[in-house]
């Protein structure tokens, strides 16, 4: 209860409780850094400039380069000030000001005003579509700066998620004007060597290495400690964890398979800490076949599915079984009474027959075709070939066909599958179910459509009243388990695995309010 | 005088995937310093293979299985690995059959001829080289091709190259393995003047090995003629081959029209030599024997002195002339 | 005896081959239901119930191991036998009627030699998917310029032998030569060339399954090591036994196929002696 | 030997132009669409159009080719979809990673290889025959990454005694550069060392068995060289062209064999880059690596004829 009222708070009361204290350490002047930190990454950052296109190995290291306005911590998933102190939200929905922090340079020395916070966003709004945050900022019209350090953003619809847009970790980086400006965004140097304001600066990127960062000492957070900070890119998992099990590794991004989870954590030197995600792993029924119209069919094969064998065989109930369409990491938009069916195989045949699929000679009703893509989520593939089992007692036959990244759109864009394996964050706010349910959403893969849906979604961005809202996604998740469009099956966590002589991550208390996921301006050497 | 090689009762088994193979069976025979002998025979019959194994290099699945080689009264046979090469070229030395590929290709001459010498002798690269160049002009090579590579020799010139190679160490006996077959015809005649004049010229004891038998003829003293792993008949060159005593021999120098001739083919007799893994168990040459006798195949012949120096493996060595004139043998011997 | 010692690398050899080929046929029968279901209990060490553990899902290493001999089995004969018949095929013809033909189909040798095979396969299997016959024929489909390679060799030198010869003289078509005549008395050193292929073929699909691309619904020795690879140190037995199967029938292939080279090759034959 | 270059030029630039072709056909004809790649999940349908047109994706198929092919003859190997920066840059950067592995791993097997081979030939049949025969065959029928990963887990997990992977170093930067790449470089060049070795030791075995049989080794042992000159001086010269040829050629094969190794030890090289490219549909960079392995047979095959000339005398090229 507590939390509701902080974060609604935030949004609404302008003032200066909202602007963090001056450490004393900035006071007395000197920082003083030591160790370093390498982190096993799995991707390549490719491009470092992710506002105007995706880069999927660019974000957990532009964390650390880049500020955004706002972002989430990442301990309770709430709302805390980066380069803006405070804001305040007209009645209306439609202006938003903000006041940025004094005193904050660049990594080149230049002064941050709120100048860059206006070409950031215009320059996206520009971009219009083509601008892989353009999502976050479609609402606004015009940013105004009637002084250096305060930005007004004007908009043309009211849109009370701004605050939650700016925050989300895909949300776009405030990038320096003075580099940027009157060049081609997309062919700028800085996007190979960027410049921000964040904890740590830009030394190097060696292409499939590595890349190199150092303290910022001008930094305005709390923080750094380290004296480097280095990614290092492993792109094979094993070889990641041994790495850091030779201890050239401190932490490792990507989730080592939970079945090894016991056996590392007996490693001399080497923690574990398991932290939810917002991120639901399901896999939803293809609505251009008609079969799959049918209620009966897709509670069928939503009652076939044994979540407990599942979470317990692939993660040794180290995540939980996903009963909702959105996610209990975020209690006060969950509404735990829409379920979906308990596992019940007798009456999933039942329904079967009902609608129709009888059981063959082979003892087979269909063959369908599941797709599945790789990601860095532990356990896609594991799960679709669990759910190819699990089928198989009701006299479905899963394909499973794993299907590369590239591909994805063109796989899913010949409607060919019965079911699509899907996996994503969707939090900390519920606004960002939208991706999966809307009916024009391009990530809605299986061309689920409800008005009512679609109708409520709007309804949930043109408010900023948690309580309304909780009343909005409640009814949404109400239709979505009724409906069942898709069949959610784990509440995704993570395992984190890493060195013990660090402290100070992300998802550690003391990171509150003070760092975001990716974030390693905490982190210091025991 | 004593014998400078000495070759007693000597046994060459071939190990072979049919089983042993004897490729040598019982053979005795001596050289004396300055002497010079011929080793006659069909393809097959063990020349070079008695060759091979007075130098003991015989290829791995070959083996002296008896008798003694003496060099210098030395035992090769029973000689260590190290003894055996010290007396490799030193003692005795060879010219291979194929000089084509009897050099290495891609070393030079007399980078080759150099290294043969300074292996055996204590004696500086200039001081090598010195002597390869006087070699090379005893052969009939040009010194200023001394560092060609085989390749850029002719046919004639490498085998000059290879006696060459072979002179090297002043060895005193030279085995000279079917030295011409490789060459045409007016090659074969100069490294035969060329054989000859060597042999005067530095007292060399030699062993030719040919089927060419009027080379043999002009070159050698004596002759072993040899027959499927056996001598048949040996004895001085001319007699011998005049007046042969043993059919086989007989066979061999009728196929030819005149010993002294221009001769450069080795007609054969009729059929085949006999498969040396179950070799005949009586006479060896009686299968193909014109004139043989059913005691022939019955009982193995032994090696009868004829005359002083000459010896014939043949049950009828010593009525050889009643034999081929097809009369009644009067004394068949049992 | 001395004989029997002799081929000890070819008996050797086909025990092995024998075994697999055993293990293949009999894996229906010894493990009747899908090996990639998880019915046991995960990350089992070997004991008497599992002789081989299980994987992290609880599925049973010896049973996926078992139909996996299927999938490599397949791969060595499936795609070895494309590779011979491409490259006999190709090579024949080649060597044959040179001229021309010879002329465009050595550029085609050449071509497959210049490209990086293993991309190549890649791609292919990356851009259509990683199905099992699909992946067997394109590894096929890179490997066959050796034996064309090795069967133009042999059919130039064969061709203007007796046999075939006599048997244009006596009218017969120029393919009626080539394959009835000169290619069955020059394919030995192609086929001693094919098993060093089928060994190539496995390691392939090893390769493949290791970077992720194998066919995801059939359980195969790349698929294991590919699972078993983050459990190097929890569960050594899903890297070390599908491992030790690729090293058995991959030695199986050499021994036979080091036998069939020294048989069959020309130029290793015909010792000093 | 610059005529002969040539016209070696001049007989390659077909077949290495077919190749190109081929490569240039075979991606560009391969589903997976790079716009939608780079453009993003949520990116709408008219900027994929727009992007197709800005990278000349829309042209027919035969126009593009065209297109490649005259850049390609001014030294323009495109630009990265994915990096968005020029393909030479980043193979140059990358290659050189791979061809340091690459060289070092082939000196060593070659090296290393030949002299075990010649040793087992001049044992032929014996126990070190036998022993390094059988070795190097167990050797060559275990997967490469599976050596790979158990030389991590005995040298760099156990043991502590190198780094598991990458390339450079963060924790200890005292070091000098090449020292420290260096010693990360053990690893994975011992992997493909175990790799290759076999190879040119089953080579060099045949060969020199080979040459022993040749009239000039016996000459070599009727002068009375020691058995280990007539092999080593003797024979193993002789018998070295196929170990040269076998090396050139196995240059490219040598780049795509790296792959796996750069994957298990997460080396930042070019098999690497390109196996990522192919997944992201990064056809320029596709093309490159491809075009790349190309120019290494070449580059392989006129070494091996460089050598030839010195290992054979016979050998003349004109």
């Amino acid at each position: 209860m507590k939390r509701r009222t902080f974060l609604s708070g935030m949004a609404l009361l302008p003032g200066t409780l909202m602007s963090a204290p001056v450490p004393a350490w900035a006071q007395s002047g000197k920082k003083t850094f030591k160790g370093t930190l390498v982190v096993a990454a799995s991707l390549d950052p490719k491009n470092f400039n992710t506002n105007y296109d995706t880069f999927g190995g660019a974000n957990y290291i532009n964390f650390n380069i880049m500020s955004k306005l706002v972002k989430y911590d990442h301990v309770k998933n709430e709302i805390f000030p980066d380069l803006a102190t405070s804001w305040e939200i007209a009645p209306d929905l439609k202006t938003y000001t903000f006041k940025l922090r004094p005193g904050v340079k660049w990594h080149d020395g230049k002064p941050f005003t709120s100048a860059d916070v206006k070409w950031t966003i215009e320059d996206i709004v520009r971009e219009g579509d083509r601008a892989a945050t353009y999502k976050f900022v479609s609402d606004i019209e015009r940013v105004e700066t009637p002084d250096d350090l305060t930005a007004v953003l004007r908009l043309a619809r009211p849109n009370g998620i701004i605050i939650q847009n700016f925050a989300s970790y895909n949300g776009f980086n405030i990038l320096p004007k003075h580099l940027y400006e009157g060049s081609s965004v997309r062919d700028n140097p800085a996007n190979l060597k960027p410049v921000g304001t964040g904890p740590f600066r830009f030394v190097e990127y060696v292409v499939g290495s590595h890349v190199l960062l150092e303290p910022n000492p001008n930094y305005y957070g709390e923080g750094p400690y380290l004296e480097r900070l280095a990614f290092q890119i492993l792109p094979n998992l094993s070889t990641a964890l041994m790495a850091l099990e030779a201890g050239q590794v401190g932490y490792v991004t990507a989730s080592p398979p939970f079945a090894d989870a016991a056996r590392l954590k007996s490693v001399k030197g080497i923690a574990i800490d398991s932290t939810p995600s917002t991120i639901v792993m399901w896999f939803g029924f293809n609505f251009d076949k008609p079969m799959w119209r049918d209620i009966r069919l897709r509670r069928a094969v939503s009652m076939a599915i044994n979540r407990d064998e599942l979470v317990g065989k692939l993660y040794l109930n180290l995540v939980k079984p996903a009963w909702g369409h959105f996610t209990s990491a975020v209690p006060w938009a969950n509404d735990a009474t829409a379920r979906q069916p308990e596992f019940n195989l007798a009456e999933a045949e039942r329904l079967l027959d009902e609608a129709g699929y009888k059981k063959g000679a082979d003892g087979i009703r269909m063959t369908v075709q599941m797709i599945v893509f790789p990601t860095n989520i532990w356990g896609s593939v594991e799960q679709a070939q669990m759910v190819k089992q699990q089928l198989s007692a009701v006299g479905i036959r899963v394909d499973v066909k794993v299907v590369e990244f590239a591909l994805r759109v063109e796989e899913i864009n010949k409607r060919g599958f019965d079911f699509v394996h899907g996996g994503g964050t969707r939090g900390p706010d519920p606004s960002e179910m939208i991706d999966y349910y809307e009916s024009k959403s391009s990530r809605n893969n299986m061309k689920y459509s409800n008005p009512k849906v679609d109708e409520l979604f709007i309804a949930g961005r043109a408010s900023v009243d948690q309580g309304e809202r909780t009343k909005i996604y409640s009814e949404i998740q109400k239709i979505l388990a009724a409906d069942q469009p898709m069949v959610p099956m784990v509440e995704y966590s993570y395992l984190r695995p890493y060195r013990q002589e660090y402290r100070g991550f992300s998802w550690h208390p003391e990171a509150a309010g003070k760092a975001s996921e990716h974030m390693y301006n905490l982190v210091r050497l025991a | 005088m004593s014998h400078l090689l000495e070759v007693a009762g000597l046994r060459i088994d071939f190990t072979t995937r049919r089983g042993s193979l004897g490729a040598v069976n019982d053979i005795s025979f001596t050289l004396r310093a300055g002497e010079s002998l011929g080793l006659v025979g069909e393809s097959g019959c063990g020349k070079s293979t008695t060759a091979y194994a007075l130098m003991r290099l015989l290829p791995g699945n070959g083996r002296i299985t008896a008798g003694k080689v003496l060099i210098d009264g030395k035992d090769i046979v029973a000689a260590s690995e190290d003894e055996v090469r010290r007396i490799r070229w030193q003692d005795i030395a060879i010219v291979f059959q194929n000089a084509m590929t009897a050099l290495n290709p891609v070393r030079r001459i007399g980078d080759q001829m150099v290294a043969a010498l300074t292996e055996h002798q204590p004696v500086s690269r200039a001081e090598a080289l010195d002597r390869a160049r006087a070699i090379f002009e005893k052969v009939g090579l040009s010194p200023s091709r001394l560092m060609n590579y085989p390749h850029e020799f002719s046919g004639g010139m490498k085998q000059r190259a290879v006696i060459a190679l072979a002179l090297m160490c002043q060895p005193r006996i030279l085995l000279a393995d079917e030295p011409t077959t490789a060459l045409d015809v007016v090659a074969q005649r100069q490294v035969l003047e060329l054989l000859a004049g060597l042999k005067a010229e530095f007292g060399l004891s030699l062993i030719l090995i040919s089927h060419d038998i009027s080379a043999v003829a002009e070159l050698c003293d004596r002759v072993a003629v040899m027959y499927a792993g056996q001598i048949a008949e040996e004895g001085p060159t001319r007699e011998t081959l005049l007046n042969p005593r043993h059919p086989y021999t007989r066979g061999l120098v009728a196929s030819i029209p005149s010993i002294y001739d221009e001769i450069t083919t080795l007609s054969s007799i009729e059929g085949v030599p006999p498969d040396l893994v179950n070799p005949p168990l009586a006479c060896r040459f009686a299968p193909r024997c014109p004139h043989a006798q059913p005691i022939c195949a019955q009982v193995p012949p032994p090696m009868v002195e004829v005359a002083p120096g000459r010896r014939s493996r043949c049950h009828f060595a010593t009525q050889f002339d009643v034999l081929i004139a097809g009369k009644e043998i009067a004394n068949v011997p049992t | 005896m001395r004989s029997l010692a002799r081929e000890t690398p070819l008996i050797l050899g086909l025990a092995l081959l024998a075994f697999m080929v055993a293990v293949a046929l009999l894996a229906p029968a010894l493990y009747p239901s899908n090996p990639l279901f998880s019915n046991a209990p995960p990350m089992q060490p070997p004991d008497w119930a599992y002789p081989l553990g299980t994987d992290h899902t609880g599925r049973d290493v010896a049973a996926m191991l078992a139909w996996g001999t299927r999938v490599s089995l397949l791969f060595a004969f499936g795609a070895a036998g494309i590779s011979l018949v491409c490259g006999t095929v190709l090579g024949a013809i080649s060597g044959y009627f040179g001229g021309l033909v010879d002329d465009v189909l050595s550029r085609l040798f050449e071509m497959f030699n210049i490209v990086p095979r293993l991309f190549l396969i890649i791609l292919v299997v990356a851009v259509f998917g990683s199905y099992l016959w699909l992946t067997v024929a394109i590894v096929g489909l890179t490997m066959w310029p050796s034996n064309a390679r090795i069967m133009r060799a042999q059919v130039l030198t064969l061709k203007s032998r007796g046999y075939a010869q006599a048997a244009i003289v006596s009218g017969a078509g120029p393919f009626t030569v080539l394959f009835s005549h000169v290619v069955p008395n020059g394919i030995g050193p192609v086929m001693a060339n094919s098993m060093l292929q089928m060994a190539y073929a496995v390691l392939t699909e090893a390769g493949l399954a290791f970077l992720g691309l194998s066919d995801p619904n059939i359980a195969s020795w790349g698929q294991v090591l590919y699972w078993g690879q983050g459990f190097i140190a929890s569960a050594p037995w899903m890297i070390i036994f599908p491992g030790l199967a690729i090293a058995m029938l991959l030695m199986s292939f050499h021994l036979i196929g080091g036998t069939l080279q020294e048989r069959l090759d020309p130029r290793q034959q015909g010792a000093m002696a | 030997m610059l005529r002969y270059l040539a016209r070696r030029i001049l007989q390659i630039f077909p077949v290495v132009l077919l190749a190109v072709m081929m490569n240039f056909l075979l991606i560009n004809l391969a589903p997976g669409d790079p716009a939608v790649v780079m453009a993003g999940e949520h990116a709408p349908v008219e900027y994929i159009a727009e992007l197709r047109k800005s990278y000349g994706l829309d042209a027919p198929v035969l126009e593009r080719l065209g297109t490649y092919l005259v850049k390609l003859m001014h030294g323009d190997l495109g630009y990265s979809f994915a990096y968005r920066r020029p393909v030479l840059e980043l193979l140059l950067e990358r290659a050189q990673a791979t061809m340091l592995l690459v060289l070092i791993s082939q000196f060593f097997s070659i090296l290393l290889g030949t002299w075990l081979g010649a040793y087992a030939a001049r044992h032929h049949n014996r126990i070190a025959d036998k022993l390094i025969s059988y070795g190097t065959i167990l050797l060559y029928c275990m997967p490469i990454f599976w050596i790979g990963m158990m030389l991590i887990m005995i040298f760099a997990v156990k043991l502590q005694w190198l780094p598991s992977s990458g390339m450079t170093s963060f924790m200890s930067f005292g070091r000098p550069r090449w020292i420290d790449i260096a010693i990360h470089m053990i690893l994975p060049a011992t992997c493909l060392f175990l790799h290759t070795l076999p190879i040119y030791a089953k080579l060099a075995r045949a060969s020199v068995l080979e040459v022993a049989r040749e009239d000039f080794i016996t000459t070599a042992r009727a002068i009375g060289f020691s058995e280990r000159v007539v092999y080593m001086r003797h024979a193993l010269r002789n018998a070295l062209l196929p170990t040269v040829t076998v090396a050139g050629l196995s240059l490219s094969a040598l780049l795509t064999g790296a792959l796996l190794v750069e994957t298990v030890f997460a080396w930042p090289g070019l098999g690497r880059l390109m196996f990522e490219a192919v997944s992201a549909r990064d056809y320029p960079v596709l093309m490159g690596g491809f075009l790349f392995a190309t120019l290494l047979v070449i580059i392989g095959n006129f070494i091996v004829d460089v050598i030839y000339t010195y290992l054979d005398p016979r050998v003349i090229y004109s």
